[in-house]
């Protein structure tokens, strides 16, 4: 239980205990059940964005598109072919996976800027296809009565609490794994890649192959997440796989904080909810909004979870240099108040941490 | 239902729509049309149950994207209990229709000629304008009596005109007429429409079928014209002969066939309704359909409300539908007014009309059939 | 025969308006190193100024592109000192989305203050030439050469003069140009302000063939990120040679396969260079 | 004359540099010496304008400063050749070198001065064409040097210009800093060898974390004890 | 032994030989040194050896096995480790960090294993931070551990460097210009540290201009120039050879130390 000692760990726990209890508060209100179940979805895709954007420092632009292929495909196949929700959930996911692993291939050829933008492409063709394809994806049309998840007949989930519970479960899933993948080597190397290729490959990381992995990773957590947003809108039309879904789930991941454990959730709840608020505004809610947006990303560049983190960091580190005073054997040269780290490389030592606790 | 039974003086009137990007123009038509029903209706006022009713309009934009206008309808439902809400997308039509009758209880007064959204046996659906597919048989009749035989297709490439432009496709061969290649674009992101126009001329057709917005179809009808085309348009029904003449000279327009404008109908309200929307939207803006239709949209559930005696149950508003109709005033009969609606939820106009736009520029009724809505 | 000519020069029409948009894109990369999401935005306004002089006060067509032209360099100017310049050590993550918001706010603007209707300019510019029986436009016989001319102009500053090589020269390294006394935050502005400007060239000469509306830039905005993208961030060569080859590719597959293929060639073209070359069509390799 | 008086200045909270004062005369080599991480490279961005200065003030032949941009101060006449070089990697040696002309760009005598920077290193004239970057360690520190040249200052600030470079090439810029050096223009030079610079300089100055311990003749610093024990390994 | 056998090896870039026809043998658990003028090939020559570049003619072999064509990370795990000419580190991370990332190349544990935290995961977790420790005590730079690695003194960044490539456990260790940018007094220490590495089963092939260290260090050196070799033998020989001299050393270096 040492991770409670942990503040960054008590932090995401708290987050995420306080939405778990939103049923409780919320439990009448279909609305605000759905606008919370439907930002965990996003959420879900959010996460997948952290892991090939927070983590391995590579720019995206295709989220939106894997989330829409999720979500068609358990769409199109739970009605056009009357498969069970589960088995369409879970061939969609892996579609998601094949299809993002494929793109990778070449999207990773390039870097950068070009890594964005390619991608971005991307995302487009996906959003040209099944707003195209009107023999397979029913274009504008779009799909109508998705199926509900089967329940067994233990859960009935066409009940928005059952509902909302199946989502925040997966959530949680992907939560945890965000968190071991950070913990862990495979994260390490993820982070190497996004600080410098060059040296990664350099002390032998599989820059290419691990990168790859990443890609195809983020895209599974998009299909997933579209694949839950399919059932729980039961309605979807092109626009779950348009660039502006891309758009909001990178602000969702700056308002939360880049390559943290509990930024993703709490910048998808934060910037849907404040949508939602400004939505009395009507057309002109963006007059308002987008300077909001310019101006979140000016004076809070590193989220919500990254200016916590920072204010954690320095605490930490005043008290390690405390510690290191008494001892004077231990203090180096260097005993200035460091620069505000980077969020995450940090805390995702195995190192820092136990050090810490022990 | 859910009831906003505290406030009983208080009805809202749910709207989503697309107030914000491609599609704002044809929402805010919509809007203007509610605002206008809404604001007569107050001024004369609604009388449920014995207690007199104001309406509200309550506005949600949802970019023309479904699901966001499936959680606004939601909302709209729960938090401002409203028993009616107002879509003019398909699309977000059918999103909606995933919760109107299970998790929330409302009535979609749903603007869109797209039958599908009838013929998922919604109870709550009430479809307001004609569908779309019974124009195609009347229009090829037209084009073909004025132009000829070969037809090209430059239709938008939404959902819509993807439909439309099938269902053209098998009247004019129905009637023995040619057909080119399907020459669609998307009217809203094309930069220039010479080339696909040049495309389309390269068939040699006597006539072309266009539409999508009104403006752009206009650019288009302008850009064959200039090209040297002679023929004959059909004009799809979301672009209106007299808008498209406010962005281009109406010799490009002559010829054509398409739906007939607001100010041409001869209803006992269209006088004055012009008047107020003149008056309201400035003498620049051309009232459409959108406007006109949902003007009439609104005067039928209020009078339903008042039929039902109910601001609160939308089951028991819809079953009073048929009943309200006779008793709607006829100021605001504006647009082929209703007489019928179907067991579907489908208002029906029994004598509906298009026009035929001749060489002169006047406008010539030409009859509609209806066609059943069943697939 | 007379189509292919027809769209060779609708083709040619196409490219020289998303060259004239791509070169402001692909100067401001490569002197901000920043994908700039609001240039489509820009290229509205433009329109919507252009228009706002020509229609509403009825200035003369040139002299409005003219006058909307300066203003949308103040406008330039003003989003790199109020948006980017205080981002300018920040990831270009950040600059992606701050980019996005400042188009939002361009956008409800543009609504809010000209409404959400289609609204179409008039040019004096009437009439046409028949070449070998295609019947071309004088507006975009206009185009073409307005955008010829602009580019030949602009390639010979960057290159030969003093002042072009400054922008080369931040491009990069922002330090060593500096400490040659060049002022980035000088040069950053004046970029922004003459991508705006070249974005507003365009949108005049386009806005007559079509239509004005508060989204009349997302259309284009995709597009000109592949041209630049295609011919290599930051390279003017590369941007003319995209614009060009991506406009006639779009044309010529509308005409010959089909209008939703031409739709996406723009992105299939784009995927398949950069699964060859990854860098774009037009860059230097160069060592660490 | 270069003076700085009481200058602090660092990074995030902290200072790097405690209250130095130093003066460069002009037409002097002026060697600047100290340990790792001792603040050489901070003292000689904050001259140059590219970390600002928190207290006290530069002034260069009168003129403040301390507030200035780095263009304005290469005007003023003092150029920087940094560590780390900050060459444009992509352009050619020769654009590289003209563009260190950009100050006075329309003076006649940058054809001059180019001359005499390929006699100076004649390498660059081999590679004229080629792209910096593509050069190696030591011919790119070259082409900085002869960069900041090219702006014909009066004050030529080189932060540690021979490293990474071979010890014939090491041996020559320290030659061509005294041949430039007299041709009049003032040097500021922070170098690891400081046996070989202090050998050329007029005056130097040693800074220990942040602060200036010592100052005095060239000549009697390498003469003074302490500097030998601590600097030149004797 | 032979531990890295070069023959014919040559890389041209557009007209210019970088490389060419270079012969070098590294014998194990020796200090192999290479010297030469700025643009000689050093630098190119450490990139064909460790992959970041494809040579154009030649061969290299590590223990018996051709590598000319390996990738640099293959090349790692194989057993050949690097530092850059310009000091290359993981700059928001700690120094203890930047040599825990050395030891990626040696970590079996996949995702699964994080995720599922198993035995192996913690095996390994424990194992990569002892080397690490072991690595950084090595170098000794320990009590720098978490220090920002932009932070900390030039030496300890160059320490770091070295720590690093340590961590992933190399044969033969390719330092370039390990030294560059620490003043002369203070390359003494570090020396040592280079000096030492053979007795712990790591050779090194070196690339320095700081002659006084060199020759202190080198077994044999190799003298390039134009991308040939100059010359080939002990120090002593180097020093004297009046082709050397010309070309790289100059005049004033022995009668400066
Ligand atoms: N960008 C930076 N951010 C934070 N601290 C820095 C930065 N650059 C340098 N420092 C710190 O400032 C102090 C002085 O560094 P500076 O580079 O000026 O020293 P120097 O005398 O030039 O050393 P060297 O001989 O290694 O070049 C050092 O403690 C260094 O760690
Ligand atoms: N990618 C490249 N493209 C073109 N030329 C190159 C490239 N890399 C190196 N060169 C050239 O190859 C030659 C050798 O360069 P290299 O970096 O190997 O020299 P070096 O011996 O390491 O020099 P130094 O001691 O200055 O670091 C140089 O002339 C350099 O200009
Ligand atoms: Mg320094
Ligand atoms: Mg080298």
């Amino acid at each position: 239980m040492n991770a409670l000692k942990n503040p960054r760990l008590l932090g995401t726990f708290a987050v995420v205990v306080l939405i778990g209890a939103a049923p409780a508060v919320f439990a009448g209100e279909n609305y605000a059940m759905r606008v919370i179940t439907v930002g965990m979805c996003a959420a879900i895709a959010v996460y997948g964005l952290n892991i090939i954007l927070g983590f391995t420092g590579q720019l995206s632009l295709a989220q939106g598109g894997f989330f829409g292929i999720g979500a068609y495909g358990v769409g199109l196949l739970t009605t056009d072919y009357d498969w069970s929700f589960w088995s369409a959930f879970f061939v969609s996911v892996i579609g998601t996976a094949v299809i993002g692993y494929l793109c990778g291939l070449i999207a990773l050829r390039t870097k950068d800027e070009y890594f964005a933008i390619f991608t971005m492409a991307i995302g487009f063709i996906i959003f040209l296809v099944i707003s195209r394809w009107e023999a397979v994806t029913h274009a504008h049309s779009g799909v109508n009565n998705v199926k509900f998840p089967e329940g067994a007949g233990i859960v009935d989930f066409s009940s928005p609490i059952a509902m909302f519970y199946l989502v925040f479960l997966v959530l949680l899933i992907c939560i945890y794994i965000t968190h071991a993948i950070r913990r862990s080597s495979v994260g390490r190397t993820l982070l190497t890649i996004r600080t410098s290729e060059d040296l990664a490959d350099a002390i032998g990381v599989r820059v290419g192959f691990s990168k790859q992995l990443a890609f195809a990773a983020s895209a599974v957590f998009g299909g997933i997440g579209g694949g839950l947003y399919a059932t729980v809108v039961g309605f979807i039309g092109p626009d779950a796989a348009s660039i502006d879904k891309t758009f909001e789930f990178l602000m969702f991941i700056l308002v939360g904080g880049m390559g943290t454990v509990a930024g993703p959730l709490l910048g998808s709840m934060i910037v849907t909810f404040l949508f939602e608020l400004f939505q009395d505004f009507q057309a002109y809610r963006f007059i308002v909004l987008g300077p909001i947006i310019v101006a979140l990303v000016i004076f809070a560049p590193r989220g919500i979870i990254g200016y916590l983190g920072e204010f954690i960091d320095r605490r930490n580190r005043r008290r390690r240099l405390a510690g290191m005073r008494r001892s004077p054997k231990e203090t180096g040269p260097d005993g200035r108040s460091a620069a505000p780290t980077a969020e995450t490389m940090t805390e995702s030592g195995a190192g820092t941490t136990s050090e810490e606790t022990k | 239902g859910g009831g906003g039974s505290g406030d009983g003086d208080t009805v809202v009137i749910g709207y989503t729509g697309p107030l914000s990007g491609g599609g704002a123009a044809y929402g805010e038509n919509v809007q203007i049309g509610l605002e206008m029903a809404i604001d007569d209706l107050n001024a004369d006022g609604v009388e449920v149950d014995g207690e007199p009713v104001t309406l509200e309009l309550k506005s949600l934009d949802d970019k023309y994207a479904p699901s966001t206008a499936a959680s606004n309808a939601q909302r709209l439902a729960d938090q401002d209990k409203a028993p009616v809400v107002v879509s003019p997308n398909a699309g977000a039509i059918k999103a909606i229709q995933q919760i109107n009758s299970g998790r929330s209880n409302f009535l979609i007064s749903a603007y869109t000629s797209d039958p599908a959204i009838v013929q998922s046996d919604n109870p709550l659906t009430m479809m307001i304008p004609p569908n779309f597919e019974s124009y195609a048989a009347e229009f090829t009749e037209t084009a073909m009596k004025h132009g000829g035989k070969k037809l090209a297709l430059l239709g938008t490439q939404s959902e819509y005109g993807q439909q439309w432009t099938e269902s053209i496709t098998d009247a004019w061969k129905d009637a023995g007429g040619k057909i080119g290649g399907d020459n669609s674009v998307d009217y809203a992101t094309v930069s220039d429409f010479a080339g696909p126009v040049s495309k389309a001329l390269a068939e040699k057709p006597d006539a072309i079928f266009v539409g999508g917005p009104s403006q752009p179809t206009a650019l288009i009808m302008e850009e064959a014209r200039k090209q040297g085309f002679e023929g004959s348009f059909l004009v799809m029904d979301q672009a209106k002969l007299d808008e498209m003449a406010t962005v281009t000279k109406l010799d490009n327009l002559k010829n054509s066939v398409g739906v007939l404008p607001v100010s041409e109908y001869e209803d006992p309200g269209t006088a004055d309704f012009l008047k107020k929307y003149a008056d309201k939207a400035g003498d620049k803006k051309v009232p459409t359909s959108e406007t006109a239709l949902n003007y009439q949209g609104i005067a039928i559930i209020a009078k339903a409300m008042e039929v039902s005696g109910s601001v609160d149950d939308p089951e028991k508003i819809r079953a009073a539908i048929s009943d309200a109709l006779p008793e709607v005033d006829d100021k605001y009969k504006v647009n082929g007014f209703p007489e019928e609606i179907t067991e579907q939820g489908h208002l029906l106009n029994p004598n509906l009309e298009a026009t035929y736009l001749d060489d002169e520029g006047k406008y010539t009724k030409v009859p509609i059939e209806q066609v059943s809505d069943n697939k | 025969m007379t189509l292919f000519i027809q769209q060779l020069f609708n083709g040619l029409a196409l490219g020289g308006v998303y060259c004239l948009a791509a070169i402001g894109l692909t100067l401001v990369f490569g002197v901000l190193r920043i994908p700039n999401l609001a240039h489509g935005a820009l290229y509205m306004l433009g329109a919507y100024i252009t228009y706002f002089f020509l229609t509403t006060l009825g200035v003369p067509y040139i002299a409005a592109i003219g006058i909307a032209a300066l203003l949308l360099f103040v406008v330039g100017v003003g989003l790199e000192r109020l948006v980017f310049h205080p981002l300018r050590n920040s990831p270009h993550t950040h600059h992606m989305i701050a980019a996005v918001g400042a188009m939002f706010f361009f956008q409800a603007l543009a609504q809010a203050i000209w409404g959400a209707d289609f609204r179409r300019m008039k040019t004096p510019i009437t009439g046409g030439l028949d070449i070998l029986g295609a019947e071309i436009s004088a507006q975009r016989i206009v185009i073409i050469v307005t955008a010829v001319i602009v580019l030949a102009l602009l390639a010979w500053f960057i290159k030969r003069s003093i002042h072009g090589q400054t922008i080369e020269a931040i491009e990069q390294d922002r330090i060593g140009a500096s400490l040659v006394g060049i002022s980035p935050s000088m040069v950053s502005m004046l970029t922004l302000g003459l991508s705006a400007l070249l974005a507003t060239v365009a949108a005049g000469l386009v806005a007559p063939i079509n239509l004005l509306s508060p989204t009349m830039g997302d259309a284009l905005n995709l597009k000109v990120f592949a041209i630049i993208i295609l011919g290599g961030l930051g390279s003017l060569p590369g941007a003319i040679v995209g614009g060009f080859a991506l406009a006639l590719a779009e044309t010529m597959t509308a005409t010959y396969i089909s209008s939703a293929v031409g739709e996406a060639v723009a992105f299939i073209v784009l995927v398949a260079v950069l699964a060859i070359k990854p860098t774009g069509l037009f860059t230097k390799a160069v060592q660490r | 004359m270069l003076t700085l008086d009481n200058v602090s200045t660092g990074y995030d909270a902290t200072d790097v540099l405690h209250g130095v004062s130093i003066t460069a005369r002009p037409g002097e080599l002026t060697v600047i010496l100290g340990a790792n991480g001792s603040g050489k490279t901070t003292l000689f961005k904050t001259i140059s304008g590219l970390m600002p200065v928190r207290s006290g003030s530069v002034d260069y032949e009168g003129r403040k400063l301390h507030r200035a941009r780095p263009n304005a101060i290469v005007k003023a006449g003092i150029a920087h050749c940094p560590e780390g070089r900050h060459l444009f990697g992509k352009m050619s040696v020769e654009k590289n070198l003209r563009l260190g002309s950009y100050p006075h760009r329309n003076s006649s005598r940058t054809e001059e001065i180019y001359a005499q920077v390929l006699e100076l290193f004649p390498i660059l004239g081999e590679k004229a064409k080629q792209p910096a970057g593509s050069l190696s360690g030591g011919q790119q520190q070259m082409v900085a040097i002869g960069r900041a040249l090219m702006s014909d200052p009066s004050l030529l600030i080189l932060d540690e210009p021979s490293m990474g470079l071979a010890p014939i090439i090491v041996e020559q810029v320290l030659a061509s800093v005294a041949q430039i050096n007299d041709r009049g223009i003032g040097v500021l030079l922070s170098e690891q060898n400081a046996k070989a610079s202090l050998a050329i300089a007029h005056r130097g100055y040693v800074l220990a974390e942040g602060r200036v311990v010592l100052a005095d003749d060239a000549s009697r610093l390498l003469d003074n004890p302490d500097v030998q024990a601590a600097y030149l390994g004797l | 032994m032979t531990l890295l056998e070069v023959r014919g090896l040559g890389k041209r870039f557009g007209g210019l030989d970088a490389v060419k026809s270079v012969d070098l043998d590294v014998d194990e658990g020796r200090i192999t040194a290479v010297i030469g003028p700025n643009g000689a090939g050093k630098s190119t020559l450490f990139n064909l050896i460790h992959g970041f570049y494809h040579p154009t003619a030649g061969t290299v072999t590590f223990r018996g096995d051709d590598i000319t064509h390996s990738s640099p990370h293959r090349t790692v795990a194989g057993g050949i480790a690097r530092t850059f000419q310009t000091t290359n580190l993981f700059e928001d991370s700690t120094v203890l960090e930047n040599v825990l990332a050395g030891r990626i190349v040696r970590s079996k544990s996949t995702i699964f294993d994080a995720v599922f935290h198993t035995p192996r995961h913690r095996r390994e977790s424990r194992v990569n931070e002892d080397k690490a420790m072991e690595a950084l005590e090595y170098c000794g730079i320990a009590e720098h551990r978490h220090d920002l690695a932009s932070n900390v003194p030039q030496e300890v960044q160059k320490r770091t460097a070295v720590a690093m490539a340590l961590a992933t456990e190399p044969e033969l260790l390719l330092l370039d210009e390990p030294a560059g940018g620490i003043p002369e007094e203070e390359t003494a220490d570090f020396g040592d540290l280079i000096r030492s590495l053979p007795g712990q089963g790591v050779s090194v092939l070196l690339v320095e201009h700081k002659m006084t260290m060199i020759m202190g260090l080198a077994d044999t050196i190799l003298v390039l120039d134009h991308g040939q070799k100059l010359a080939l033998g002990t120090p002593a020989e180097i020093q004297s050879n009046p082709d050397v001299i010309r070309a790289y050393l100059g005049s004033s270096t022995d009668e400066e130390n």
